[in-house]
């Protein structure tokens, strides 16, 4: 028997692999939760598309500073340390490889590391393109936070082609779920870690793509 | 002597034509809501509104949107549950989706005087389809073109009177680079400042890139 | 009889002309003095290619600031209301259309406003470009500020065509010599003003290009 | 603890590469003189260096380049009358010339992610010769690729250990942008500040571009 993480859980599990020093950008839904995790103690530079370079934890709502949020319009404060820059500024960060990590949530992720993470349809009538597409092309390295089958269906978002429309071609590195955690390399997704009680075989199972056995397991 | 400050949002406001595109600053905070309320007020149309993000159901975007003055709206996201949203898919409203980074760019090259330049952002998206793109050092880039305002709305914290800014926090985000893209950048300022206040070396937006500048306190 | 401008008559005669709230970028020799002879009550805003913007007159030996120059190297005083930018900023200024006016030296100039005067011939060995054919290309409006013949044999630097390599093509709006003020119009040089005791004759014997009679003349 | 700080020069150059591109900032005045003499010690060859102008018969660009470790030159302007000019002139030392403002966004271009961009200036030149050109909007463009650095030599007034800079007055110039554009800045700074001590609204080069700082009293 396993028990899958829950959203928390996941962000945890991703906090635990951001050294000190790097500089990430959080995308919105898991990926927001990640900074939450990180022990105030070890110094992870977090960026804000909207040009906050070392966003602090959520502030009091006596302390609220209505000049200061992030990329989600979500009230922030500022680290000690921090800066404040413009957009084209801010996207040169983003865009001139600067962040040593963005954590992305997804729809799906596919064996050659593609991204689909902004429309479930191309037809959709109004799309939702946001600053993703900018930092997926952009960081030095991307990982991706999301569930690993979808809701209702249970189908798998591992995939071995994405089906939904892409956000950016072959960028992911690695992809934590709930279930487990995947790196992209060129022969596929390696599986490097999974939740406890959870065999390969019942993982694979669970995924549409084809999993190789991680050097641990 | 020079001196941009004007003394209503009518004059700040003054010559605005039909057709025009304005370049709104903001997200979340720094947008200039006093003067959005002047735009509609001063009652241009067939305006090209280029933001951020397409707003929700109230708000200055909503508000400017739902005036009927906005026949296209170029951001980088729209809900579809909002003014911007409903309007699009009732066929009354032109939008152009642009990654946020990118959008940032072609703004900034505007105001630098770039003509056109090549990103890897988009490139291999449904964005892409039909356009031009070109494999540079390996990665499938897209070709990019300026964001040209004719006038810009700007916030800003303190202004001197050759309109020189600072911008308070994260409220600086696109004001700098909308005021550098636009003929006209209109500035409503929380505060005014003596000439020589800002520190030279800390001028946030300078003056050179600023045409009015309207007194709104807090 | 005639007496032609000297270097700081040109400058002279061109700060005449230009009114207060202009951002104005002023090249090497003849246009470098041109602030000199703007009344300190006319509000006129000169930028360097270095990034500063509003400089103002030059230091007392014992005010010199080190951390402080212009583009051509040399001590400089800021004036109040003035700011700094990083490099790539200060050529958006004179690229992105910001500078009211630039004021260049040339070797020559043509009918159709291009400008010479970066290299005397193709064949130079090293070459030297600086900012020139940024500021030509972005200013609003160029002027050139020259002396009307060349030093040893006189030859006209108002050409049909440049004889020099090209520092941009069709940019030029308005010339000032030490003898004469030329408009670059669609239908070649017109004679906005010329020296006292000057005949447009005299000027046109001194001119390759055919020279048109302004309004006033 | 995130701390950029070295405490000797040899260890704010170890491991820089033979043939390493090397951005070397300042104009006039914000030019790390210190790492220059730094970079000649540590002995690296046949680098690329990427700088204002050739410099004149003395001062650091001109010892560097007597050094004989530098094989290509990319710049604005050389004198004839040069360490520079006299090397190229003997076959001694490769040289590009782009226009200051080019190649300011060139180095900009490197930082921000921009892969290639299209520019007036230059474009009905000799420098354009068999290159590849556009008419964007009715202009003659030229097309120009940004310009990497594996270092960055930089210049800065103030430093605190997570790398945030303030530049004093104009030698601010290439600082802040070269930084931006090299995959190791190497900072040499005149002071050093406690974090927080740099206003956050007036960092000049924030430390997500700087590596490297050095203390090097003024």
């Amino acid at each position: 028997m396993f028990k899958p993480l829950d959203r928390n859980g996941i962000a945890a599990r991703i906090a635990r692999d951001i050294p000190e020093g790097w500089f990430v950008n959080l995308g919105i839904g898991i990926p927001t939760g990640v900074s939450d995790f990180v022990p105030e103690d070890r110094e992870v530079i977090f960026h804000a598309e909207n040009g906050v370079i070392g966003i602090g934890p959520a502030p009091a709502p006596k302390d609220i500073n209505p000049y200061l949020v992030n990329a989600g319009v979500q009230h922030i404060t500022l680290r000690t340390g921090g800066a404040f820059v413009h957009h084209a500024d801010s996207f040169a960060i983003a865009r001139g490889g600067h962040l040593d990590l963005c954590v992305l949530g997804a729809f799906e992720v596919s064996e050659n590391g593609d991204i689909a993470n902004w429309a479930r349809s191309p037809d959709e009538p109004v799309k939702q393109v946001g600053g993703a597409m900018d930092l997926a092309v952009g960081a030095k390295r991307l990982w991706v936070a999301m569930e690993h089958n979808t809701k209702g269906g249970g189908e798998s978002r591992i995939r071995r082609v994405c089906s939904y429309p892409l956000t950016a071609k072959g960028v992911v590195r690695r992809v934590y779920t709930d279930l487990a955690v995947l790196d992209v390399t060129p022969a596929g997704f390696v599986v490097v870690d999974m939740v406890e009680g959870l065999t390969f075989e019942a993982l694979q199972e669970r995924t549409e793509a084809t999993l190789i056995r991680g050097a641990s397991r | 002597m020079i001196d941009k400050f004007v003394s209503t949002r009518a004059e700040a406001m003054a010559g605005i034509a039909d057709g025009s595109v304005i370049l709104l600053a903001g997200f979340g905070a720094g947008t200039p809501e006093y003067l959005v309320a002047g735009l509609i007020e001063q009652g241009a149309k067939d305006l090209t509104l280029v933001v951020n993000a397409g707003g929700r159901d109230d708000g200055p975007i909503a508000d400017l949107l739902a005036s009927g003055r906005v026949k296209k709206l170029i951001c980088s996201f729209v809900r579809p549950a909002s003014v911007a949203g409903r309007l699009y898919q009732a066929g009354n409203l032109d939008l152009e989706i642009v990654p946020q980074g990118t959008l940032a760019e072609r703004i900034r090259a505007a105001g630098a005087g770039v003509q056109a330049f090549y990103t890897p952002t988009a490139a291999d998206t449904l964005l892409a389809e039909g356009r031009e793109t070109r494999v540079i050092a390996g990665r499938n880039c897209l070709l990019e073109y300026p964001i040209h305002g004719d006038v810009a709305l700007i916030d800003a914290w303190e202004a001197d009177r050759w309109g020189n800014l600072t911008h308070r926090d994260s409220a600086r985000n696109y004001n700098p680079i909308m005021a550098m893209a636009a003929k006209m950048a209109i500035v409503q300022t929380a505060h005014v400042v003596p000439l020589g206040a800002i520190e030279p070396a800390n001028v946030h937006t300078a003056g050179v890139f600023v045409q009015r500048v309207l007194h709104v306190p807090g």
